[in-house]
């Protein structure tokens, strides 16, 4: 696994800058009213996303979920595509016909948010098949909630990956919460890394907040799953900013306690200490990131508000492939 | 009883409590219908977090507790199931799949499993069961949460479907499916959920299987289906300018759907039109279609028209979604060749 | 080419070695497709254990390999997916379905994932996958394993469906359907597995979306889907002793259908039955018989007759089954109407 | 736990001989063609439904499988109407209209054999919380295969009846194989009971050929579900004597070797051997038990040979309720 380097930092600082300004807008802009339908946001959990993607190239495959922002971001789709994509506008990523919850772009190895709780896992699978069958050393992150562990996707997709050995890392969001449904709730199991054995697979639980310990446990996971070992079941232990989607009061968040407290620490902020102690940033460096975070999405923003709606005929094209 | 205005989505939660509140049998089923399951602080103050993600079932829980008004995981082939089982052996489930959309990962509790029991055990089993669920688009949702599936769950054997188009029938019809000893999919169109109108407040149930006569003419007849009554409603107005005096009959129940009623419609106004924001094939509106054709055939003056939404997911940019749904310009254009010789 | 003669089932069989041969990129999935996988005295003779549960990929693992030819766990969702996955990246797989009963195992994999993927993503994604399976009753296997649901499939935009009625179209269909860069749903009727007939042993492909004119006739339209065709070919030998002249048409394709062929057809005999297995309602009869009773209303002599399975599942007892399919016996009656008039 | 008394070890004898002779009956019959569609027989594996329904009353439920024969047999359905269900016949437990793969009485709790794989788990849990919600004492018992086990429903199933903390007990039949592929090759987990612990419930394996393992077993669990105490998975062992289904060849089962040994043992005459040497049973009462095992076999083939086929309308019949 490669070390954290100057330029990986970089890379990292900037994306998880990108995405909490990225995403702090459009819940800044969704009140507006002028972005419609649901918007799932990934604010608060951008150690995963970047801390996953980081070791990734365009040839690596990705599944997404509903709050697939962070993702999207992460593996380096197009900000301003992305931004018109969530307008609803002919510039956007799929031409304004996905939406927030199907931005995918394939060319970057990004195979789709996904508005299906647990769709992702078997679309992972076969990307791992492919790289597999394909003899080449790319593997497949399937991104999912905690919520998602219990829908039968996760069980017959994860069991698939290790009967069959494919290079897929099955990275866990534990954000306490599906909708209005805490974790504790839902699973049977204490953990979500817990379930990791009854697949035959190893099952590592990591601190979601800490972007260092999220790099180096998922550097860990595609190596083994690059080196053809087989998959990795990684879950980190994070917290979302905002409601489950856009509107949500929330009223389900713990008011006070442990939980809280979890829910106050913020990644990035922790990274930046990290890095800078650690000289891989300067604060100055770290600065110029920042606003040139703010400025990248303002372009989006921008981009996204000028640009056309869809031509009508669009309605009828892209069903059929030729 | 006072007229009194009512939500669709109130209207629903009426219907879901005064059924829960006549018959112990009946239990919700779903995700977040309550929210906040086993979070203390909610828990202590015996307090829902959402009930349901429109709200629909909100204030249930706390009436009824977390016994009868069951969060669930995500796991909608688990609890899907789960209601078939319950129903068999004598309880009243009453389900809800979050959207319609999401039937793919239940469906064979539904097509394999609930829908086949009583016939594959000689008539042994009944599963009182209501699926309530939603569907349509115009919410900006996007293609995995804005399909009309209504008509393909209809077309199974074993399975009833209505489908309300305003609050008194929303509420009457769940408490209808909830009595029907069959499973019954009660689909609710998730934008017409803020609609307002008179329901009153007593227990009542609307006859499941029986469309319903929402204007009466003479020259031409609209069936439409949910929400599309409304487009009928207003193509039905536009004609009358002209001169064309309109039929429109609200479908009500998608399966069995009222031959009866359609047919003695057809055959007096000898032109048929049917809305239906489902995709265009194997659809209702083609269902009718094709059995108007050929029962109703010497009575029909103009071939039977069917207007849908077109062969596509639903797109997310907004207008491309309007353009998506049937509204009364593509009705009249689409049926200009029936429509044309009609007016006067 | 020799001529030469296949069944059904090793028509496919060769279909699937031809296309593997031809592209490297298509692989097989399915339960026990090969079987015995990781069994000792097997692997150590490269042998396969089924090939199929009715032997239709019998002797593909040994020639083509486990990585090509693979069995799956019993996980539909999972192995449907991953092909939809697979797809989406760059190979061609061939899932099998064992029987289309199955789809409610898997539905979102096609309803929501395979069939949406290049819409949403505004068409950057195509998903080259032919996913196999059977219908049909008429072999004993109950409720769970005898429906038809090729037209339900059909339904969804983004998805072709083809059922072929014969060896040489089953072998041409499939590697039409392989080269084809959709979800192609490929239905084969099981009981028509024994049947014989010449096959090319050239590769060759037999175009998707084109319907089949088997008889020539002036009187009277059949078209039928799959099996269903020899009901209508014995419905026209029938008739033909009373002076009626039968066109019978093979649909073939059921998704999208051959409108051109159909159409044209019941312009020139003005009379029109449709004969399919699946469950009356929403089917791919209707959708027709909508269509045809619209657009070529002017040239209907009498109404589109739909003649299908009864709204049941599929009875266990033999007498009963066969009362479940239609046969000409009930085509002659249901459609005695636009029949009668035609006899000389 | 109900300890196995004389009047028990004589029920447990009979219901064992009856399913070994109903089904080897069947296999036979099948051979002359009076017997349409696919069977799939219980032989081979009779300890294990006697060994769990030993422990059950009408009022409990349970679910089974396509391999239904011997869950029908011990849950105490009527031999000659599941025989002449078998046959097709309209004096069938399902009026000929079910088969061999959906034999049901709800009646006696018996919810169905099932011709979908993994169909039982949601169904059973859904029978547990009627019983739970109810306030009965009553448990739902799930009887599945190894192969069951990768279907997502497993997961589901199992994890709801542990969070809603149901008194359901899943039996898990493992013989090694679904149809041509073995569980070694399917299951990511070396065992089916591996799996409980994802589901944070006990996990047991025990011999399935062995009656009074599993009754003992089985009693626990049961037990433990009538007492409040939540679901179990007990896992049984065993090997059945024929094929997949009729017509199988069987290429894929061992030669020789380990496998093969265990294919040999007879859980029948184990629980005889058992039985007269801890005096439950005499070597006469045995006798008897086992001809009038045969003679009630026998009656059931000739009444389902005799009995009527079903009307014509029964096709259109019991779609719907009222
Ligand atoms: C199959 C399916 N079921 C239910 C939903 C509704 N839904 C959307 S997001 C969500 C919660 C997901 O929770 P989790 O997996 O923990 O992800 P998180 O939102 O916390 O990131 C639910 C239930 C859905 N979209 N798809
Ligand atoms: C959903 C589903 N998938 C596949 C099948 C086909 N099938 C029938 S039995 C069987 C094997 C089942 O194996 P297991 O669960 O181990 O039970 P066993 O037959 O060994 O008793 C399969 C794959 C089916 N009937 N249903
Ligand atoms: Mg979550
Ligand atoms: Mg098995």
């Amino acid at each position: 696994m490669e070390k954290l380097t100057k330029d990986k930092a970089k890379w990292v600082y900037k994306t998880m800058n990108d995405i909490r300004n990225f995403e702090n807008e459009v819940h800044n802009i969704f009140t507006t009213g002028e972005i419609p339908g649901f918007v799932h946001l990934y604010a608060g959990e951008e150690a995963i996303a970047t801390g996953v993607c980081a070791h990734l190239t365009d040839n690596d495959y990705i599944t997404s979920t509903h709050r697939g922002h962070g993702h999207c971001i992460a593996k380096g789709c197009d900000l301003d595509g992305m931004m018109a994509e969530i307008y609803g506008k002919e510039t956007g990523l799929c031409k304004g016909k996905g939406g927030s919850m199907h931005i995918a772009d394939i060319d970057k190895g990004m195979l789709g948010a996904n508005g299906m709780v647990g769709g992702g896992f078997p679309i992972a699978v076969g990307a791992g098949l492919r790289n597999k069958y394909l003899k080449t050393k790319d593997v497949a992150v399937c991104f999912f909630g905690d919520g998602a562990a219990n829908e039968g996707t996760f069980h017959e997709g994860i069991n698939l990956a290790s009967i069959w050995n494919l290079p897929v890392v099955f990275v866990n969001e534990n954000n306490f919460f599906a909708e209005a449904t805490p974790q504790w709730y839902s699973s049977g199991s204490k953990t979500i890394a817990d379930r990791a054995a009854a697949y035959g697979i190893p099952g590592v639980t990591v601190d979601g907040k800490d972007l260092v310990a999220v790099y180096e446990a998922a550097g860990e996971a595609i190596d083994r799953a690059r080196s053809g070992k087989g998959p990795t079941l990684l879950e980190c232990v994070t917290y979302r900013n905002y409601g489950h989607f856009e509107g949500d009061e929330q009223k389900y968040k713990a008011p006070s306690g442990k939980e809280k407290e979890e829910a106050n620490r913020d990644c990035i902020s922790q990274f930046r200490d990290y890095a800078i102690e650690h000289q891989l940033l300067t604060n100055k460096e770290a600065e110029e990131i920042e606003s040139q975070s703010m400025a990248d999405i303002e372009h989006a923003i921008k981009f996204a508000e000028e640009s056309p709606v869809p031509r009508p005929e669009a309605l009828f094209e892209d069903v059929y492939a030729n | 009883m006072m007229s009194r205005r009512l939500t669709f989505m109130k209207a629903i939660n009426e219907g879901l409590e005064q059924a829960m509140e006549k018959d112990d049998r009946v239990i919700l089923l779903g995700e977040d219908i309550a929210g906040g399951a086993d979070v203390k602080h909610l828990e202590e103050k015996n307090e829902d977090a959402w009930g349901g993600v429109f709200g629909v079932t909100k204030g249930l829980m706390p009436k009824f507790g977390r016994e009868r008004v069951i969060d669930t995981p995500i796991s909608e082939m688990g609890y899907m199931g789960a209601a078939v089982g319950a129903a068999a052996t004598g309880l009243r489930p009453v389900p809800e799949l979050m959207f319609n959309d999401f039937i793919g990962f239940c469906f064979d509790t539904i097509l394999a499993q609930g829908s086949k029991m009583r016939y594959m055990f000689g008539g042994k089993a009944k599963i009182p069961m209501t699926i309530r669920t939603c569907h349509g688009a115009g919410a900006s949702a996007a293609a995995q949460h804005s399909g009309s599936y209504y008509g393909m769950l209809g077309a199974i054997p074993g399975v009833k479907v209505v489908v309300p188009s305003n609050p008194y029938d929303a509420k009457g019809l769940l408490l209808a499916a909830i009595e029907d000893d069959n499973i019954v999919v009660f689909s609710e169109d998730k934008t017409l959920y803020g609609m307002k109108d008179e329901v009153p407040e007593e227990y009542y149930t609307v006859e499941i299987g029986k469309a319903k006569i929402k204007r009466e003419g003479t020259d031409l007849t609209i069936v439409a289906i949910g929400k599309m009554l409304y487009v009928a409603l207003e193509v039905a107005d536009r004609l009358a300018k002209d001169g064309v005096d309109v039929e429109v009959i609200d479908l009500v129940t998608v399966a069995p759907w009222d031959e009866q009623t359609v047919l003695h419609s057809v055959k007096k106004t000898g032109r048929l039109i049917v809305i239906d924001e489902a995709n265009p094939h194997n659809n209702t509106a083609t269902d009718i279609a094709s059995v108007v054709s050929d029962k109703a055939f010497d009575y029909l003056d103009g071939p039977v028209k069917c207007v849908c939404a077109p062969n596509t997911p639903v797109p997310f940019a907004t207008n491309l979604e309007q353009l998506y749904l049937p509204n009364a310009d593509r009705v009249l254009k689409e049926a200009a060749e029936i429509i044309e010789d009609l007016k006067k």
